[in-house]
């Protein structure tokens, strides 16, 4: 036991290693640091009351200035300080709607694998239902159901990214589940909870942690493309999608109105891929040699 | 023999055109546009597309765009808010409840086959049955036929809305004979429309476009189409519809974006027409819910208000700030209403008489971007008094549904009075209306509905006007609503094309548009 | 060490291969000698990582590059100068002249052909023949190996590990190559598959009279096929020798370190000597003698000089300091059988 | 192989089932006044509660779904509340735009990536490789409403070499199809790199080159085909993604698809509407990844013997 626990350690730190030597995923993982610095500090760094939500009409979408970097919106709010806000409600939104996903995904995916059979069967028929829609129509129809707001966006994304998360668990579960440490976890009388949990979620981490990072930055794309047919979060919140669709009708006039919320997610996006694919090639050595 | 060459030439245009179908859509008859005898195709960009091409199964703009075209009604409506008769070529009240039509000789439909009152009979007691326009024609009891041009329409109860009804593109006159024929075939009004009117239907290609030609056997000489094909396209994307005008696939644009209008004035190849529309939009609370049965709060609000902010974020300066509850090109437009001007302080003091100084908290539903835009300066402007306000957008159906329902604290609404009053004053402000009605502020005041019941039957017309005055002065004392805007109606064009003949009510003609 | 060139089928001198990473540089094969006389067999035995495999690879030309280099060398098959040839060239003596023979025969089939497709491949790529001859002579083949050759239309899945492996076999010798190079033929193999793999390839190798060159570990496969015998450690060959040179009068201490990993079938009660430590990290090879961290009989001298070869006799070579004079190192004591 | 299809033909009867159920479930949940929204804001109270109970609206959720499925066991996919026209007509008008822009912009993401993917993989770290796998990322990272609009600027407003909306002719078509295409096109070139790259270090390849095949063979001939089965898998999973980025795109360019018509639907909740697209989409959808599986058996004879 002690045994394993420490040649775990040592796995992790190679693979850390080879993850640091990755120059571009180690880049990705800055813009994410600099990001998620931005989302806690973001009323340090401009206040919400004053900066981002009170308008002032007289100086409304003024191109980007000493005083206002990004220049200002229509309703003269500073961009700036709009998209530093924004990066709170992306990173939430992207984590909270991969979390549902992973939770309710996860816990039906090993459910399937570990027992397999008819529990197998039931659940991945019912998952194979949400997979045949695809998952940006089920996100918009479940958002229309329940109605815009940053709660139901969430919880819209999650659920229709649950059957990939079941799906990727039960492939990885069965493919552990045959292994000797969890058959004799199994024969010293572990329960199955336990063996799922203890033994088995442990050992299936890397598809899923590779997985968690690619789905944070389709849940961000997924936010803004259901902002952009009005089905996003509430204003005055500043959510990217939803500042670049207000902007798509000064799209000529201002560009920065569209350009900046659009840079930010392409960049935020961008880092979570950079990192998810130097995860996977750190968590798959033979890809890097 | 010159008129009969060019005649002749418009022929072969015209079924070479059909024979091409559409394949070249894109390059109009602006090049040739000058030219006499030229085939002018007028393309106009719409942003939604049409629902039905049957008049009994639609109540909106984009679909009458078609149907108005294709089919004529018994009245029209002049530019000076008159009615005139369109297939009727008089009418007479003989009392409160009995109407005499007589109509047009040797109107002929698009088969050719002439119109007779039997026509009108069988088309205005069908549309009795549709539930999408019956309610246009229910004070309408039965239908007496004369002779081929000569019947009468009694009523149930005395009305003052039949004439204007029967403008309304649901009043279309169908031809007997057609329909009972399509019917029997077991297809659709809609598969084959076919009316008296200045164009015959050619294609719709749902979604995209539809397109309609000339009739150049119309009755009306004066109103005979003046090009020879009208392609209307359906471009949802603001930005994409006006870039279509610019680079010319469009030779007419009538949802033009507010944000675009600017660019459009100061491109040198385009003409923008501004009218004044009917079009209202605004903010109401709901009465039912304290603190907003306090007439002080709803005093303050209107006090609080910056409109000409609004005006600028939600339709880019487009229109004019308003303070009336129905537009001012509308027939029942009386200018009597109490103004509240935007005044920070006196919103204050009168919250503070009503107890609220410390402020409150409410929701307010948006059913669209605009509207949301509206609401995001409201929130900003009521923060100031230490209101919350918790914007809530939702789609339109959920909106109609949920403010039906009273559940909204407040909302943002919008209303393009047609050429009947009463279809304004009273779903909005009667108490029979309250909710799913169209009375979203749930005002209820026994007065009013008194006086709009009265305006809607009293065949006296200064007693119809002091009615309607009263009920203006009531509503903007009671401050009911925060009336934001009167939009501009905005048609963007091809500078060199004429014709352009705006409706205030959005019931736009185009025979007259040409090059 | 050779004086006749065309009695050897393969000529490798001085040979070096380097492979760039970001660890930094490994230098995989550090000036090794080997020749194979026609027909003969030359076993190469060594741990993993001792640089047989790459070896091998260099004899074909397909040491992955980048990362890997050959930098230094040369190598003669049948008196020609391999590094001469164009990759063109190289490509008709892939297959015909030098075959390979893979570790894993599990993986190395491709999985979207059939197998008498594979095998039929190499015959049309060196043979001017159509390609129903060349499947009528596979399927020749594949009986030669034991295969009926009405499974010529199978995929590779739709066999065991050993018919695997005699698939390979079958297409490594189906263009009657003169070199078969062998790398570890059996390891991935059941025991008694195994003893089938070597019968065959012996049989074959005897009919068609192919030199090979056998990479194993197993020294038990070397004393049944090998006629030489070259050890290999680190990059390095450090001792070699007819089968009897080896078996008979072991030199080096490292040769002498993998007899002792043998158990003893006659002597049970004896101890098993395993060579104590692990190859050195590549990147970073020990100064002077790269056995000496693991060398029981190690002195001062070993970390600072590297040995030179010494001969022994006619056919037995060694590189240890022990076997050169005033290195005042010496072999025996405790470990000394 | 025909037993095999047949049964996963039967079984989207289940899926059908499946689906109709849950987008009927939802769209329950959804408050909204759908005569109202047919009627507009001007029809009184009466013609609202005359639509409601003509289309059935004042019934139980049960009883309506019950009768759904009724016609629906008939072939009947039920009547638009807001048209009145037969929902299979109304999908169906507008169901070839919708697949010839999906197709298309398939097309061009698979007919660029694959061969990108495969030079980036051959010649790994090279320029061309770092070139197309930027863009790749970029591709993969921008939000193609974005795109769509951007591309509208460019080459419809200052360039004018393409229409910025409708669907007439193949110029209308190159800008919704890129804007389509691309994020597909990063996903597969990247697929197909990475699977690539796997594949070229697999043994059987070494084998191949020591059998003598040349480097373009060694690609071509055994690499590639090992090489696609992952990338055939993402090519059908993005074809889901490519029918929901439609949604995106037909909105951008007022395409008259399918996608417009849902979303004008889901907004006017016209549930019989909603569910025929639904439904055709998911069985559209549950189709082209039966293919891809019939594509699975004919790259890989191992998935080919358990279908047997």
């Amino acid at each position: 036991m002690e045994n394993k626990k420490a040649k775990k350690r040592s796995m992790t730190m190679e693979v850390c290693q080879r993850l640091a030597k990755n120059k571009m995923a180690m880049l990705g993982l800055a813009i994410l640091i600099v990001l998620v610095l931005c989302a806690v500090f973001a009323d340090v760094i401009a206040d919400y009351e004053t900066k981002v939500v009170a308008q002032n009409i007289a100086n409304r979408l003024k191109g980007p200035s000493a005083e206002h970097w990004f220049g200002t919106d229509e309703f003269g709010r500073d961009i700036f300080a709009r998209i530093i806000h924004g990066s709170r409600v992306s990173l939430v939104v992207g984590l909270i709607s991969v979390s549902v996903s992973l939770i309710a995904g996860g816990c039906l995916g090993a459910f399937a694998g570990f027992y397999g059979g008819k529990i197998d069967n039931v659940i991945m028929r019912v998952m194979d239902i949400f997979l045949a829609v695809p998952s940006t129509l089920l996100a918009m129809t479940i958002v229309a159901a329940l109605g815009s707001s940053l709660i139901n966006v969430m919880l819209a994304i999650g659920i229709s990214g649950i059957p990939n998360y079941a799906r990727i668990v039960r492939a990885a579960v069965m493919s552990v589940k045959d292994q000797e440490f969890v058959e004799s976890s199994r024969a010293i009388g572990a329960s199955s909870m336990t063996t799922i949990f203890r033994e088995i979620i442990p050992n299936c981490m890397a598809p899923i942690i590779v997985q968690v990072t690619l789905s944070v930055a389709s849940a961000i794309l997924s936010t803004a493309s259901l902002s952009f047919i009005g089905l996003g979060v509430q204003p005055p919140d500043p959510e990217w999608g939803a500042m670049l669709s207000g902007g798509r009708n000064f799209l000529r006039d201002a560009v920065h109105l569209t350009l900046f919320p659009g840079l930010a997610i392409v960049i935020t996006i961008l880092a979570l891929n950079l990192l998810g694919d130097g995860l996977r090639d750190a968590l798959d050595p033979r890809l890097k040699q | 023999m010159k008129k009969a060459l060019c005649t002749i030439l418009a022929g072969a245009m015209a079924v070479s055109l059909l024979a091409g179908c559409g394949g070249g859509g894109a390059d109009s008859g602006k090049g040739e546009g000058g030219a006499a005898g030229g085939s002018q195709v007028i393309n106009i960009g719409i942003n939604t597309d049409v629902s039905s091409l049957d008049p009994h199964n639609h109540n909106d703009t984009a679909s009458a765009y078609a149907t108005r075209h294709i089919y004529s009604n018994l009245v029209r409506l002049t530019d000076n808010n008159e009615f005139v008769g369109d297939l009727a070529e008089k009418w007479e009240f003989v009392d409160d409840v009995t109407v005499e039509f007589t109509l047009k000789e040797g109107v002929k439909f698009h088969d050719g086959s002439t119109l007779t009152a039997e026509d009108v009979k069988y088309s205005l007691e069908s549309q009795k049955e549709s539930p999408k326009v019956g309610h246009l024609v229910s004070m309408v009891d039965s239908v007496e036929v004369k002779d081929d041009t000569h019947f009468v329409i009694h009523m149930n109860t005395p009305s003052n809305a039949l004439i204007s009804s029967l403008n309304h593109s649901g009043c279309a006159i169908f031809s007997k004979a057609h329909v009972e024929k399509l019917l029997a075939e077991g297809k659709k009004i809609e598969d084959e429309p076919m009316g008296t009117g200045p164009y015959k239907f050619e294609n719709w290609t749902p979604g995209a476009s539809f397109t309609l030609v000339k009739n150049p056997d119309y009755f009306d000489s004066q109103r005979m189409a003046q090009n020879d094909k009208l392609v209307f396209k359906v471009i949802s994307e603001d930005s994409a519809r006006t870039i279509a005008l610019e680079n010319g696939e469009l030779d007419l644009l009538i949802d033009v974006p507010f944000t675009d209008a600017g660019k459009i004035r100061d491109n040198d190849k385009l003409a923008l027409d501004e009218y004044v529309s009917t079009h209202v939009d605004y903010f109401t609370v709901n009465e039912t819910k304290p603190p907003f049965d306090n007439v002080k709060v709803r005093q303050a609000l209107s006090h609080a208000i910056n409109k000409e902010d609004v005006v600028i974020a939600a339709i880019n300066g487009e229109g004019k700030a308003f303070d009336n509850y129905i537009g001012e090109a509308a027939i029942g437009y009386y200018d009597v209403v109490t103004k509240y001007d935007y005044d920070v302080e006196k919103a204050k003091a009168l919250l503070e008489e009503a107890g609220y100084g410390d402020g409150f908290t409410f929701n307010c539903y948006v059913s669209n971007a605009k509207r949301a835009n509206s609401a995001t300066v409201i929130q900003a402007n009521l923060a100031e008094l230490g209101i919350t306000m918790n914007i809530e957008q939702m789609e339109a159906s959920t909106f109609y549904e949920k403010t039906g329902n009273s559940e909204h604290d407040s909302c943002i609404a919008g209303w393009v009075a047609n050429a009947e009053p009463d279809n304004t004053y009273r779903p909005l402000f009667t108490s029979g209306n309250a909710g799913a009605g169209g009375n979203r502020s749930f005002y209820m005041n026994p007065e009013v509905d008194k006086l709009v019941d009265d305006a809607a039957v009293n065949s006296d017309k200064a007693a119809v006007q002091k009615d309607y005055e009263t009920v203006l002065k009531t509503l903007s004392e009671d401050a009911v609503w925060v009336p934001l805007f009167a939009q501009t109606g905005l048609i963007a064009r091809n500078a060199d094309l004429q014709g352009v003949n705006p409706s205030p009510i959005q019931m736009h003609d185009f025979y007259s548009v040409h090059y | 060490m050779a004086e006749n060139d065309v009695k050897y089928t393969l000529d490798i001198k001085d040979l070096e291969v380097q492979f760039k990473t970001v660890d930094g540089v490994v230098r995989a094969v550090n000036g090794i000698d080997l020749s194979i006389q026609k027909g003969q067999t030359l076993g190469l035995v060594g741990e993993t990582g001792a640089g047989k495999t790459t070896t091998a690879l260099s004899i074909l030309r397909l040491v992955p590059d980048p990362p890997g280099k050959i930098t230094g060398g040369t190598i003669t098959l049948e008196g020609k100068d391999l590094f001469a040839f164009s990759e063109k060239e190289m490509e008709t003596i892939r297959g015909s002249q030098v075959s390979m023979i893979f570790q894993d025969p599990m993986t190395s089939l491709n999985p979207v052909m059939t197998v008498g497709d594979q095998i039929a491949e190499v015959i049309q790529l060196h043979d001017k023949i159509d390609q129903k001859g060349a499947l009528e002579k596979a399927k020749a083949m594949l009986e030669m190996v034991g295969i009926p050759g009405n499974r010529s239309t199978e995929y590779p899945h739709q066999f065991s590990g050993g018919m695997k492996q005699r698939v390979i076999i079958a297409m490594a010798l189906v263009c009657n190559p003169h070199l078969l190079i062998a790398d570890e033929p059996t390891t991935a193999l059941d025991v008694t598959i195994q003893a089938q793999v070597l019968d065959l390839m012996q049989k074959l190798r005897e009919k068609y009279g192919t030199s090979m060159l056998m990479i194993t570990h197993d020294l038990g496969i070397v004393a049944e096929v090998c006629d030489d015998v070259s050890i290999m450690y680190a990059g390095r060959i450090v001792e070699h020798g007819t089968l009897e040179d080896i078996f008979e009068s072991t030199s080096h201490p490292y040769t002498e370190g993998l007899f002792g990993s043998l158990p003893n079938i006659e002597n049970r009660q004896e101890q098993l000597k395993p060579i104590p430590g692990l190859m050195p990290d590549p990147t970073d090879l020990p100064s002077g003698c790269t056995f000496h961290p693991r060398c029981k009989y190690c002195k001062d001298i070993c970390r600072s000089r590297v040995p030179a070869v010494t001969k022994l006799s006619d056919t037995h070579l060694v590189a240890c300091l022990a076997y050169e004079e005033g290195t005042g190192v010496t072999l025996g004591g405790d470990g000394n059988e | 192989m025909h037993k095999y299809v047949i049964k996963r033909l039967i079984m989207l009867i289940p899926v059908v089932i499946g689906v109709s159920f849950l987008v009927f479930f939802i769209m329950s949940l959804a408050p909204g006044d759908t005569a109202r929204t047919i009627l507009g804001e001007d029809a009184p109270i009466e013609a609202i509660e005359a639509l409601n109970e003509e289309l059935g609206l004042n019934d139980p959720v049960l009883i309506r779904y019950g009768r759904y499925m009724m016609g629906l066991a008939h072939g009947d996919l039920g009547t638009s509340y807001k048209s009145g026209r037969s929902v299979f007509t109304e999908v169906m008008s507008r169901f070839p735009d919708t697949l010839k822009l999906a197709f298309w912009g398939m097309l061009f993401a698979v007919v660029l990536s694959i061969p990108i993917g495969i030079i980036s993989a051959t010649r790994q770290y090279s320029l061309i490789d770092s070139v197309s796998m930027v863009f790749a990322l970029l591709g993969v990272a921008t939000p193609n409403f974005w795109l769509g609009l951007m591309l509208i600027i460019g080459f419809s407003l200052h360039l004018r070499w393409f229409p910025s909306g409708g669907s007439e002719g193949w110029k209308a078509l190159v800008l919704p199809v890129i804007t389509l295409g691309t994020g597909c096109m990063a996903n597969i070139t990247r697929t197909t790199r990475s699977s690539m790259l796997e594949v070229i270090r697999q043994d059987y390849i070494r084998t191949a080159k020591a059998k003598g095949v040349n480097s373009r063979n060694v690609i071509y001939k055994h690499a590639l085909k090992n090489a696609l089965i992952p990338v055939v898998t993402v090519i059908g999973l993005q074809f889901g993604s490519l029918l929901g980025g439609a949604v995106l795109t037909e909105a951008v360019f007022s395409w008259p698809g399918v996608g417009t018509f849902l979303v004008n639907s889901i907004k006017a909740k016209d549930t019989p509407a909603v569910l025929g697209c639904v439904i055709i989409f998911s069985i559209c959808f549950s189709i082209v990844n039966l293919c891809v599986d019939i594509l699975y058996a004919y790259i890989d004879p191992r998935i080919k013997s358990k279908y047997k």
